[in-house]
């Protein structure tokens, strides 16, 4: 019933989609808002794997969901190394506070 | 150091450490491979004379305080009540044992192990041995309690001594005025016989005040 | 109902309640173990979806690697004695009216749209084969790609991360 | 349904037995092990019968003679004592996190193969699924250090997860190679390819696959089984590498505040993952469960091979023990050292050469 239709997992994506735009949108801590583009990144993976698995009954979305794993990761290890010299800059990492474009 | 020689050394070293390990565990079962006993079947001996527990011999003991007031940190309580003559047996070396041992307490917790008690002991009734093993659960059961006596029993004797105590007291005071009696009629005697040298009459006075003390 | 259909509404819950979490607490520690509980279920989600292999890369990626990355990050960047590790939210009012204007479009969109659906009964075939082939046959080339942006990545997070001072030498 | 769920409660439970069962004998090794390195006969005197006439209430003393249910006898003590939540803490996170940790370890088991036909879970990618939920222990022990506000706690949890995360790299490429030889990922069937001789469990090269010229991968499985075994004692906290606990400088470690039972399952958690650890070894590189001989493998002794398998499994937990008594502890930097200039390295140069064998010689 639930498990092998698509549209409950539609559902689920797109809730966990709207929670990280909400976090993204609320948020003034940098590491909130990282946390809500993984949110926002898992729920565009269950759709991906989702789609293939109900729609293209292949493999193809799954692909593209390692793909979106790998970049992920990288873009949370960058993320954070940008953080952690945004604080030791400005000794905060609210992005409000991050005025200064130089350096 | 280079690379390989790094591993290589980390290799013999670790090997070597093992070795010994494996020896020592190997050898364990042996009886020369354990260094330590199973205390509570087996004990290291401990030197002679050392010092751990005092302990009184209550039947050799005639409360004579001399422990007690040797004791630096007053560990050793002492109540004594004293015995009609003849009550109580002598003890092994002869002494005449006088006094009831209502209360004999030695306190473990208190007590600093210097043995100075057991010195001036002239029954040699209090002993310090070497039986370590004085574990209790409560701080007030260190309170050693050596006296022969059940509370009721020391109710009992001391109720008996405070009676004798009373008849004593009572002949002590017919004593005394009988003896306050015959002084005064010695003094009067004396006046009587004032003509009689001083020297007399003063040996006179000393003998008949020394009677009632001389009588107890 | 079949007990795939509890366990399905279990890990939605899960994925839910965490990802209200993660919004919603005030305290930022807790939203990152929540965000760690919420990549747990969609790693449990994609079991669900017979993407066996991917379950496992969820869990490594982002529950052993991507979590204690965010977990480091808050512990590095406060003051981490400190239990009272709080945070205000700003926006409140805009941010949510949005969101929930995107979930209604969503949601409108997911149950007007005519899914060409396949198939829905679908035997499980292990698929961590399958996935090999693929990226060594048609997605060579975004395969080689990803390890050459893991590759940037990494010497990127280095530079940017380490101090000023070595940057001069 | 009823049959599946019936059978799932049953296995769950078996698995739990195996846990804990596991955890016992193993602090009983350790203490045992430990004692007899140091000339020291370790318990002795808390034999079954002083333990039953102990839980009845008689005062008797018993004289055990090996002290067998010590470990049972602190397990009961464990669960009497009081549990102590700091006042400081953060008592949600305080009481979930032994949950996570035991949770890790204990989902471990499920992929084990301890007989052709007794393997929990079969999964056919057991070897990935069990590396992958163990890195999910890693956040409860985060979360054990940060949430009972203590420094110690939290300097061991920082040092235990930094130490984990590392080291998972060289696992997994030494891991690898055993992948790229065997071509599958279930467990069960990487022991069933090494069933036969002795000779043709990984240890010794690949020769159950490729017949004699299989040899040639000796030295460098030798080479990737010393790493894996390295590894593993880091993973999972053990002496030398167990800076994360480390005694004379963090007090316990991330599990310095914790009391009771909840101590107590941080304990069985760590003995559970040293059982898990060792388990991938035996079933990677030892054989599994077969003894090593055909003629004892083919009498089909009923329940002898989850009995190899778990004997092979503590005797390579002996090695274990025998290194923790042995070596002293590792500096951070040294662990760190050891992690990134030669494991690392090793492992890619062994990964390079099986891709090679792999390639040019099958």
């Amino acid at each position: 019933m639930f498990y092998n239709s698509l549209e409950p997992y539609l559902v689920l994506s797109a809730i966990l989609f709207v929670l990280g735009l909400l976090a993204m949108f609320t948020k003034r801590n940098a590491i909130s808002i990282l946390m809500g583009v993984e949110l926002v990144l898992n729920a565009a993976c269950i759709n991906f794997v989702a789609f293939s698995r109900f729609v293209e009954n292949g493999i193809s979305g799954q692909l593209v969901t390692i793909f979106i794993i790998i970049l992920a990761a990288s873009e949370a290890a960058v993320a954070l190394a940008i953080i952690l010299h945004l604080y030791r800059h400005i000794n905060s990492i609210n992005v409000d506070e991050a005025t200064q474009l130089e350096g | 150091m280079s690379y390989f020689g790094n591993i290589s050394k980390a290799f013999s070293t670790i090997a070597t450490g093992m070795k010994i390990t494996f020896r020592h565990f190997k050898n364990a079962r042996k009886p020369d491979g354990i260094f330590t006993t199973q205390y509570p079947h087996k004990a290291v001996p401990l030197p002679k004379f050392s010092r751990q527990q005092l302990h009184n011999r209550i039947e050799d003991c005639i409360g004579c305080m001399k422990c007690a007031n040797a004791c630096p940190v007053s560990c050793i309580y002492i109540e004594t009540v004293k015995a009609p003559a003849g009550t109580l047996s002598d003890t092994s070396n002869g002494q005449k044992r006088r006094l009831y041992l209502t209360r004999y307490d030695i306190d473990m917790a208190k007590c600093m192990f210097c043995a100075l008690c057991t010195y001036p002991c002239p029954t040699e009734c209090i002993t310090i041995n070497s039986d370590f093993n004085f574990i209790k659960f409560e701080r007030k059961d260190l309170l050693y309690k050596f006296s022969d006596y059940s509370p009721e029993q020391v109710e009992q004797i001391k109720q008996e001594a405070k009676l004798r105590e009373q008849q004593e007291a009572a002949e002590k005071i017919a004593k005394a005025k009988a003896a306050a009696e015959a002084k005064l009629k010695a003094e009067t005697e004396a006046k009587a016989k004032a003509e009689v040298p001083q020297v007399e009459a003063k040996t006179e006075e000393v003998k008949a005040e020394q009677k009632p003390e001389t009588k107890e | 109902m079949v007990p795939a259909d509890f366990v399905f509404l279990i890990l939605a819950t899960l994925i839910v309640a965490c990802g209200f979490v993660v919004v919603f607490h005030s305290k930022i520690i807790y939203s990152a173990f929540a965000l760690l509980f919420s990549f747990f279920g969609v790693g449990g989600i994609y079991i669900l979806l017979n993407a066996d292999f991917l379950a496992g890369t969820q869990l490594i990626v982002y529950v052993g690697g991507i979590s204690v990355l965010i977990l480091f990050g808050i512990l590095l960047t406060k003051k981490i004695y400190n239990l009272t590790t709080e945070e205000t939210s700003t926006q409140k009012i805009i941010g949510g009216a949005t969101s929930l204007a995107f979930l209604g479009a969503l949601a409108a969109l997911i149950f007007n749209t005519d899914w060409q659906i396949v198939t829905t009964t679908q035997e499980f075939t292990p698929q961590t084969l399958e996935i090999g082939k693929a990226f060594m046959g048609n997605f060579i080339l975004p395969f080689e790609l990803a390890a050459i942006l893991l590759l940037v990545a990494l010497i990127g997070a280095v530079i940017i991360g380490r101090d000023e001072k070595k940057e001069e030498i | 349904m009823d049959n599946i769920l019936v059978w799932t409660m049953i296995s769950i439970l078996v698995m739990v037995g195996l846990v804990s069962v596991v955890g016992i004998i193993s602090i009983y090794l350790e203490r045992k092990v430990s004692a007899f390195m140091q000339d020291r006969l370790g318990p002795m005197e808390v034999g079954f019968g002083s333990l039953a006439n102990a839980i009845i209430g008689k005062k008797t003393f018993k004289e055990g003679r090996i002290g067998l249910a010590q470990s049972l006898a602190d397990g009961l003590k464990l669960l009497q004592k009081e549990d102590i939540v700091p006042k400081g803490a953060d008592v949600f996170l305080f009481k979930l996190a032994p949950m996570i940790v035991f949770g890790g370890t204990f989902a471990a088991f499920a992929a084990l193969p301890l007989a052709e036909y007794f393997v929990p879970a079969d999964i056919n990618i057991g070897l990935f699924y069990i590396l992958a939920i163990s890195s999910f222990g890693v956040t409860g022990i985060l979360m054990a250090g940060w949430a009972s506000n203590n420094k110690w706690g939290l300097l061991g949890a920082l040092r235990s997860t930094a130490q984990m995360v590392s080291y998972e790299i060289p696992i997994g490429v030494s891991l690898i190679s055993i992948v790229m030889i065997c071509g599958t990922l279930s467990l069960k069937e990487m022991v069933l390819a090494q069933s036969g001789w002795f000779w043709n469990w990984h240890l010794f090269g690949a020769i159950s696959h490729n017949g004699a010229i299989g040899i040639v991968l000796l030295p460098v499985m030798f080479i990737n089984f010393l790493i894996y075994f390295t590894c593993s004692l880091a993973e999972t906290n053990r002496a030398p590498f167990d800076i994360p606990e480390a005694e004379s400088e963090l007090v316990a470690g991330y599990h310095t505040e914790y009391t009771g039972m909840r101590f107590a399952i941080f304990f069985l958690a760590e003995y559970g993952a040293i059982f898990v650890g060792n388990a991938i070894a035996v079933t990677l590189f030892l054989g599994g469960w077969n003894s090593g001989i055909p003629m004892l493998d083919e009498a089909n002794i009923p329940g002898i091979a989850p009995l190899i398998f778990i004997t092979k499994v503590f005797v390579l937990i002996f090695v274990v023990m025998w290194v923790r008594w042995t070596l002293p502890r590792l500096r951070v930097d040294q662990l760190m050292n050891l992690c990134w200039k030669y494991l690392i390295p090793f492992t890619l140069f062994t990964f390079f050469y099986v891709t090679i064998y792999k390639v040019f010689l099958t």
